[in-house]
């Protein structure tokens, strides 16, 4: 390693803006752009990247994943769980010079239950009403009890923006954004990059950069080369096959962690072949995780078998832990599920080269078992779709990761919820899960959630494959970094040498 | 009266894909100073690339053998520097298609003018000048407009003027005129003519008029050379020629031509069709299609014979002449 | 018989046309050729360089890379033949009744819609075209065919306007000879030069087509092996395993080259325009 | 000027029906744009809501009706989801692809003049064949795969230029143009293997003209016979060819942008496609057909410039 | 007299001028410009006139290969310009045309069999044997060998390729044929031996033909008697011996002195013409030739002369000649 030190002795295209201007700044890739810089109305992980710079939350995760004040000061809960009062920070500014306070929580609070375009609105579904009970102190009154609630609070449906922008830019809030964060909005060109400069008067602490600007970079070997080469200074996912070129450059370092997500095959409970149980766990078993982990990930990723990560409140590493195939019992399920000669499906994949793979291996590991799979790619949009229809075999999509347990399991299996492409419907486990979303003491809520894991892997309803990393590659002069298990960059506290 | 080009066994052949052909093969002839010299002769006997030879702008794939004597130096010893000060000054030449033969991009005036600024070392004011006044001299009305137009905007006769008045702007010493009339109907032709006659009259330049047409070779030529086949078969005066003419070809020619003042109930005609460059008989070229061939005729290709001032291919004249 | 000597004599015609032959023998051949199932992953083999077992290295899966390359060749002969056939299937027909007709169908119907297809960028319209009718190698060929017919539909067209004034369609017409007759036995088979020509250089197109869609995800499903897709997985390697991405894209050159070779000497040879 | 008037009239029709199929085709893409839109996330109300916001929920004709009617006073309309005017979103693409066009064009001139003069007047020599089947090797090199073994090449076994990194011309001159070598000469050799060869025929095709035989018996060397009467006259389907080009870049480099991460128009198109943005995707695909068009008529007015008989009605490229 | 077999009158073909990107029509071009002709059965009427004037066009809207503008041809009994378009095909039979080049008017595609057997076939001219005894007497007829059946026309020199031409000509037995220019594009030599095989042919045949050239001596060898057309309009018909040894339109004088003859020191009269055939587009008001006409007198500019018989079916179109002023 260390031979490619010469790209940042090559002061021709390192960060050619910093010296002509002096100014400090830090350049972070993203795999895609950010499409809204409205929390209001965002769908997407890049959006929460640059939320992380432009606004504040009520709560925020720590390193260790657990929920912390932010721009709450400290809050209370009832016994039943069902009101919580929050005391705000004092003396916070919004960018535009309004005060940060009750009213302006309230305000967002409003906004995401019931404003038309809200995209909130689901997570928030359990706050009964917001009041303002003085200028530094809200109080929110739960229709029942939600164990998720800080942690949903210490996401998008957290942040507070200036309810004055809002009023004033309307439908245009989006492209005019402003918050309480360490830095204020620039500009930004959709599909290239967004800017944003220090907040000079940050509520938390000195901003210490000047600038931080967020480039899309599609293609990941370019985004690494910018890396080595200084134009980007961290970038947000680091692809795994440019893992050892990362790594074998003295002047960059490799931040890998665990991140929150899973990724998995719905396999359609309610048609046939998987309406089957046992040839739902014929193919369960019949994934080599570790085999996929090794090939795909380098090892950057890890196996799954349930949809909690480490760090999460119901992980449990035993559960988690795939069991290596094994032919005999794999046949014994065919035969149990009336197929002893094997059988066929679709998978369904969506169009990126890394899919693609992932669905050759797959196809590869059925294939010795008489399992026999296509795969057909559709395109992001439409992978969607045909899982919200139900119209598949088996399809491969996961998620992204919440902190909360709930957020990481309720949509994908309880019956008729909103992610559970898969249909699966058992009584059993809709009531351990939905039980578990009111339980407040931590250790019932984990034995609640083991109970879940068990169950559905026992019925296979959706197949877990792996976790996720978080792949951030950084020039090791970027200081003040701290990785949080949700794999957002925090800009407030960074430096550049 | 001077002989001013001098054509000696004039070879040219051609690289093809079915080979290399000889398309000229053997041309010996010769113009005086002022003399107008009809070359005759059916479509792809040769006409063209003599010229074309003479002037050395075969296109890439011919090579020409012989000599070529003008003014008394060798054309094909010149270099290509050498032989660009001879073409358009000392020898010009006139194509058959005056649609074509003009630039359409640029102005009927600057096409003459740079002949004339290439050639005379005169301003760009004395060659526009001389411009117009060439174009005065083929009789165009309006010289002056015309000067400035396109030759899509003139006629077909105009332009055939326009090329006259290229070919005449730097007093060429001999002008080839291959098939200048062809392309023009009767009525236009007959000015053209007229107005070539007139200019050759006035300035004593030789000429080479290159043509099918046995009725303009009467008009216009003092002597003519029958060619085919890529070789001369007849040579003589243009009276002696439609008076006697000795080489079969020759003869069956001017007989298949029906003719606007006298009647005949058939014509006569020459059997067969002309040879392909590749597939040239042994003996006489003509022979197969010869009314009048003996056996020696398919046998040995026979010369060009000498017969008081008349010249001519044929075996049936072997005795009667001598070399030429 | 004289067109064929003529054709063996233009040298790069023929390299074109060796190297054509030489993929179809090895389209057929793939089985005997290669000496991996293009498909089978070593999992212990990954990413190895080009050695004497694996001669083009393995990719990110421990597949063959040079088995992959030799399978793929089917898929390409199949991209360039078909995606130009249906190409012609749609494009001759309309240009022949199109140009024959003339009028208010031909000028407004057709040539509008064939200059608004062409005023769409290619890679966008066959993009465009290919997420309608789904992913897939078969849609991908009716998509690309689809953007290529507007080109044999103009070719078609101007050679029929420049025959329907020849002589012998007005001799044709003048024996009595019916329109249907006459755009099929005189029309198309004089026209068919131009449009062979055309054929050949779209197929080398309808390649970089078919790899270009496969590159943007929307080409044959996997496994299987084209050079595209090939490309577009090796693009991840491009740092770590260069040659997973050069093999594929030589064969992609090479092929592509043949056709455009061979498409230049027809056109050398059966075009009258270049024949001179 | 009567001329371009007609000319631009003509454009009409075509623009419409390129409207049509733009709306038709997106409008046939399985896949709602609400459901692309709300992702993974969405509550079936979220996602009626949505639909009806977007206008989803109304007859098609309508919705493209509406569209037309704003298109016409100008208005591109708003993104779907960038919730940007699409004009605002074509206008920051436009430039780098614009820019990225002009370069890709220069080095397709630069090669391909002085190889297909050459070539054209080398005809049959080794030179020729040289410059021949070096031209159909660049035709045959997909531009995507040797941007990719450009970039192996110049940017990550060497590092001499960067493999992208664009940043607007004004910000940063040397970094932009240093950004734009690389993608520039990936599609521009492609582009110059094109036109060098259309150059060569179109001149082979006039130096067999008999008004070349006039020029060269007129005692007109070789190098002022090819440039003073057979390149004007050769410019013609070069003319038409390199239209055709700039047309066709201007809104198909979307692999070279992809590729290179430069933020142009061509990915714009795509990057909409995918996302369902309707309303981007059409109101793009309209300009880059007015582009189309601007192009064919800058093309037609050089014609008229090149050829005399144009103006005269006498189409010399018919 | 016999009853003609063809009668035209008043034909007219005008071919839009599209100017501009719309196409619009901008003017006509007068190709034919009214016309009456008529052909009487066993006769060759000659047409001759400059390039331009409107020769094939005539023969080629007679033949209702373009759909004339105006006029009626009257053709046994029916009008050829208002039959329905499938009638007017099996019309075609009657009507054959021999083109002018040899080298465009053969489908290069098909062998001469093809393009022999295709004429009787869309008419369902006799059987499968039948057709082709016919063809193989009709290829020896024009002078070829059965053998030449099966080639193509690539592999015949011109003036074979003009004989199988005019095989396809005669092979439905017409009543009339078109000859545009059949001679014009072949050498002089084999020119004479396709204007020989016209005259066996229309003696054996009995062949009534329309015979369309540019050049009088072709015109005068073949034909009985002589239209000559100027700018899309016939100025003079007559007998051949008449209108060659009494030209009496002055177009008709100026073109047969302007041919060059082949016989040197012979000095001619000739008139020489000033200036160049009118655009068809755009032409001259009254008596088209008058610009170009050494005695034209203001009446030329304005009135348009018609076609009158000066005696012995000598027709004339031009006011001078019709009240005796010149040549009478
Ligand atoms: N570049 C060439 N390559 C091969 N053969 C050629 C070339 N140019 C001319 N020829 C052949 O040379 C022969 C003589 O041609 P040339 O043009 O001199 O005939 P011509 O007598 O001028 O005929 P025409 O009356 O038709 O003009 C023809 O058979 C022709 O095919
Ligand atoms: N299809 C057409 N469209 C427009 N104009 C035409 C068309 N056909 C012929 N013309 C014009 O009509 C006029 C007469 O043409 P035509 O071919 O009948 O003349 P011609 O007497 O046969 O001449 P040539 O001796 O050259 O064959 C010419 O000016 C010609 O340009
Ligand atoms: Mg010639
Ligand atoms: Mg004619």
């Amino acid at each position: 390693g260390g031979g490619g030190g010469s790209a940042s002795t090559d002061g021709g295209n390192t960060a050619a803006p910093a010296p002509a201007t002096g100014k400090k700044v830090i350049n972070i890739g993203l795999k895609a752009d950010p499409p809204s810089m409205d929390p209001n109305s965002s769908t997407s992980l890049y959006d929460r990247q640059v939320y992380a710079s432009l606004y504040d939350k009520l709560f925020d995760i720590d390193t260790d994943g657990k929920v912390v004040p932010m721009l709450a000061e400290s809050y209370e809960v009832t016994p039943d769980g069902k009101t919580y009062t929050l005391k705000l920070k004092q003396g916070v500014k919004f960018h535009d010079g309004t005060d940060f306070d009750a009213e302006a929580v309230k305000f967002n609070f409003e906004r995401n239950m019931t404003g038309e375009k809200s995209r909130r609105k689901g997570e928030l579904k359990f706050v009964d009403s917001v009041s303002v009970v003085d200028a530094h102190t809200v109080k929110i009154q739960m229709k029942e009890p939600f164990a998720p609630f800080l942690s949903v609070l210490t996401d998008r449906s957290g942040i507070i923006v200036s309810p004055k922008a809002v009023q004033e830019h309307g439908e245009q809030y989006l492209n005019h954004p402003v918050g309480t964060g360490p830095f204020t909005f620039v500009e930004q060109v959709k599909g290239d990059h967004v800017t944003l400069k220090k907040n000079e008067n940050y509520w938390n602490g000195t901003v210490k950069v000047d600038e931080v600007n967020y480039k899309v970079f599609t293609n990941g070997t370019a985004k690494v080369q910018n890396l080595r080469s200084g134009m980007l200074d961290i970038i947000d996912d680091t692809p795994v096959k440019e893992i050892p070129v990362v790594k074998g450059d003295g002047n960059l370092q490799l931040i890998a962690e665990s991140g929150l997500g899973f990724q998995g095959i719905y396999l359609n409970n309610s048609r046939a072949p998987f309406d089957n149980k046992f040839l739902r766990q014929a193919v369960d078993r019949a994934i080599d995780r570790e085999a996929i982990v090794k090939v795909l990930f380098n090892g950057y990723a890890a196996p799954a078998h349930t949809a909690f990560t480490k760090g999460s409140l119901a992980y449990n590493e035993q559960l988690n832990t795939p069991i290596a195939p094994n032919a005999d019992e794999i046949k014994n399920l065919l035969a149990q599920g009336g197929k002893p000669d094997g059988f066929g499906f679709k998978l369904y994949i969506t169009t990126s080269p890394e899919n693609e793979q992932l669905g050759a291996v797959l196809q590869n590991m059925l294939k010795q078992y008489n399992i026999n799979v296509t795969l057909e790619k559709l395109e992001y949009g439409q992978l969607i779709e045909t899982g919200d229809k139900g119209e598949f075999d088996a399809l491969q999509l996961g998620w992204s990761g919440r902190l909360d347990p709930d957020l990481n399991i309720h949509d994908w299996v309880v019956t008729g919820a909103n992610n559970n492409n898969g249909r699966i419907s058992i009584p059993q486990l809709d009531e351990l899960i939905l039980k578990a979303r009111g339980e407040l003491d931590e250790a019932k809520r984990k034995a609640l959630y083991d109970e879940a894991a068990k169950l559905l892997q026992d019925e296979a309803g959706y197949a877990y494959m792996y976790h996720q990393y978080v792949l951030l590659g950084m020039n090791k002069k970027v200081t003040g970094f701290t990785f949080v298990p949700d794999g957002i960059v925090r800009t407030a506290t960074l430096d550049k040498q | 009266m001077t002989t001013i080009l001098e054509v000696e066994q004039l070879r040219t052949r051609f690289r093809t894909d079915s080979g290399v052909v000889s398309v000229v093969d053997g041309v010996d002839f010769s113009i005086r100073a002022g003399e107008t010299l009809g070359v005759v002769g059916e479509s792809g006997c040769g006409k063209s690339v003599t010229s074309l030879s003479i002037m050395r702008l075969l296109p890439p794939n011919g090579s020409t053998g012989g000599t070529i004597r003008f003014n008394g130096k060798n054309v094909l010893d010149l270099s290509e520097k050498e032989m660009q000060g001879v073409r358009g000054n000392e020898i010009a030449m006139i194509f058959q298609e005056p649609m074509t033969s003009l630039n359409p991009l640029h102005t009927v005036g600057k096409q003459i003018e740079e002949a004339v600024m290439l050639h005379m070392n005169v301003s760009k004011a004395q060659a526009k000048e001389r411009a117009i006044a060439m174009l005065k001299a083929v009789g165009m009305p309006r010289a002056e407009e015309i000067y400035g137009e396109f030759p899509h905007q003139l006629s077909g006769g105009m332009r055939q003027r326009v090329m006259i008045a290229m070919a005449m702007s730097c007093d060429p010493k001999l002008i080839i005129a291959d098939e200048p009339t062809t392309a023009l109907d009767v009525t236009i032709q007959a000015q053209i003519l007229d107005l070539m006659r007139d200019l050759k009259e006035k300035t004593g330049t030789s000429i080479m008029l290159i043509t099918h047409d046995l009725g303009v070779v009467a008009e216009m030529c003092d002597r003519v050379i029958v060619m085919y086949a890529g070789q001369v078969v007849e040579e003589t005066d243009v009276d002696t020629l439609f008076e006697s003419p000795k080489h079969p070809y020759t003869i069956g020619l001017m007989n298949s031509i029906p003719e606007l003042d006298e009647e005949r109930e058939y014509l006569e005609t020459i059997p067969g069709a002309v040879p392909l460059p590749h597939q040239m008989p042994v003996g006489c070229r003509f022979a197969p299609r010869c009314t009048q061939a003996m056996p020696i005729c398919h046998e040995k290709p026979p010369e060009l014979l000498q017969l008081n001032g008349q010249k001519c291919r044929c075996w049936l004249y072997e005795d009667k002449g001598e070399e030429a | 018989m004289k067109t064929v000597r003529k054709f063996l004599r233009n040298g790069l015609g023929v390299i074109g046309a060796v190297i054509i032959l030489g993929l179809i023998i090895v389209a057929i051949f793939a089985p005997q050729i290669a000496p991996f199932d293009p498909n089978a992953q070593d999992y212990n083999k990954i990413l190895i360089a080009p050695d004497g077992e694996h001669y083009f290295g393995t990719d990110d899966l421990g597949r063959d890379i040079f088995s992959r390359v030799v399978y793929g060749a089917r898929i390409s002969i199949e991209a360039a033949l078909i995606s130009v056939g249906i190409a012609m299937l749609i494009g001759v027909p309309i240009g022949l009744l199109s140009g024959y007709y003339r009028g208010f169908w031909d000028e407004w119907v057709v040539m509008r819609s064939v200059d608004a297809m062409q005023a769409f960028p290619f890679l966008i319209l066959a993009l465009a075209i290919s997420a309608v009718l789904g992913s897939g190698f078969g849609n991908a060929m009716l998509a690309i065919g689809i953007g290529f017919a507007p080109a044999f539909v103009r070719i078609t067209r101007g050679q029929v306007l420049s025959l329907r004034n020849m002589e012998y369609i007005h001799a044709a017409r003048s024996v009595g000879v019916k329109d249907a007759r006459i755009i099929f036995r005189h029309i198309l088979p004089n026209a068919l030069n131009p449009i062979v020509i055309q054929a050949t250089l779209a197929m080398a197109s309808g390649i970089i087509a078919e790899a270009s869609l496969s590159y943007l995800g929307l080409g044959v499903q996997p496994p299987t092996p084209s050079w595209g897709s090939m490309l577009n997985q090796a693009q991840t390697l491009m740092s770590v395993a260069p040659y997973a991405t050069f093999y594929p894209g030589i064969a992609i050159f090479l092929v592509v080259l043949g056709f455009n070779l061979l498409g230049d000497g027809l056109q050398q040879v059966l075009d009258p325009r270049a024949r001179k | 000027m009567m001329f371009v008037f007609r000319r631009l009239l003509l454009t009409i029709p075509i623009l419409l029906l390129v409207s049509i199929m733009t709306f038709s085709l997106i409008h046939m893409i399985p896949g709602d744009p609400a459901r692309v839109i709300l992702g993974q996330e969405a509550t079936p109300e979220a996602y009626q809501a949505l639909r009806s916001e977007l206008g989803l929920d109304q007859p098609i004709v309508v919705q493209y009706f509406s569209w037309l009617g704003k298109v016409i006073q100008g208005d591109l309309g708003i993104s779907i989801t960038d919730r940007v005017p699409v004009s605002q979103l074509i206008m920051q693409r436009l430039p780098a692809t614009v820019e990225l066009t002009i370069g890709t064009f220069l080095v397709a001139i630069l090669i391909a003049f002085p190889a297909g003069i050459l070539a054209a007047v080398r005809r049959g020599t080794w030179i020729d064949y040289t410059s021949t089947f070096t031209a159909l090797g660049g035709m045959s090199i997909p531009s995507f795969w040797l941007a990719m073994m450009m970039i192996i090449f110049f940017a990550v076994n060497n590092q001499w230029l960067p493999s992208s990194g664009y940043v607007p011309f004004l910000e940063n001159p040397t970094q932009n143009l240093l950004a734009m070598v690389l993608p520039c000469l990936a599609t521009g050799l492609r582009e110059s293997a094109v036109l060098m060869r259309m150059l060569r025929s179109s001149l082979l095709d006039v130096v067999s003209m008999d008004f070349i035989r006039t020029a060269k018996a007129k005692g007109l060397n070789e190098a002022r016979t090819i440039l003073g009467h057979a390149l004007r006259n050769a410019m013609v389907p070069v003319v038409t060819t390199s239209g055709l080009m700039i047309a066709g870049l201007l809104g198909g480099l979307v692999i070279t942008e992809s590729i290179f991460s430069i933020p142009g128009f061509g990915r714009l198109i795509v990057e909409s496609v995918f996302k369902r943005d309707y309303v981007t995707v059409q109101g793009a695909i309209l300009v880059s057909a007015v582009l189309v068009v601007i192009v064919n008529l800058a093309v037609d007015i050089l014609y008229a410039v090149i050829d005399p008989r144009i103006k005269a009605g006498k189409g010399a490229g018919e | 007299m016999t009853t003609p077999l063809l009668e035209v009158k008043g034909l007219q073909q005008h071919f839009p001028i599209k100017a501009g990107f719309l196409k619009r029509t901008t003017g006509h071009v007068k190709a034919v410009d009214g016309i009456d002709l008529t052909v009487y059965p066993g006769e060759t009427l000659g047409i001759v006139g400059e390039s331009g004037c409107g020769k094939s066009t005539t023969g080629r809207t007679i033949l209702r290969l373009l759909e004339p503008t105006a006029g009626e041809v009257w053709f046994d009994g029916k009008d050829l310009a208002k039959l329905p378009k499938e009638e007017m095909r099996q019309m075609r039979k009657d009507l054959q045309m021999i083109f002018q080049d040899p080298y465009a008017s053969l489908n290069p595609r098909m062998t001469i069999k093809q393009i022999l057997l295709e004429s009787l076939m869309v008419h369902n001219i006799g059987t499968k044997e039948e057709r082709e005894r016919t063809i193989e007497e009709i290829i020896q007829v024009v002078g070829l060998r059965k053998e030449h059946l099966n080639r193509h026309p690539h592999d015949f020199s011109g003036g074979q390729r003009q004989r199988i031409g005019i095989a396809r000509a005669l092979v439905v037995k017409p009543k009339l044929i078109i000859a545009d220019e059949p001679v014009s594009a072949l050498d002089v030599s084999i020119q004479s031996q396709v204007l020989n095989l016209l005259k066996d042919l229309k003696k054996e045949f009995n062949l009534t033909l329309m015979f369309i050239s540019h050049d009088l001596s072709v015109v005068k060898h073949l034909c009985d008697r002589i239209a000559v057309m100027y700018l899309g309009r016939v100025v003079e018909i007559a007998d051949k011996r008449m209108l060659f040894e009494n030209p009496s339109h002055p177009y008709t004088r100026a073109l047969l002195s302007a041919v060059p003859v082949a016989k040197p020191r012979q000095k001619r009269d000739r008139i020489l013409l000033t200036g160049d055939l009118p655009s068809p587009a755009n032409p001259p008001s009254g008596c088209t030739f008058h610009p170009r006409c050494p005695y034209a007198t203001e009446m030329c500019k304005t009135q348009v002369p018609s076609l009158s018989d000066i005696g012995e079916g000598q027709l004339v179109s031009c006011h001078l000649v019709q009240s005796g002023e010149i040549f009478r």
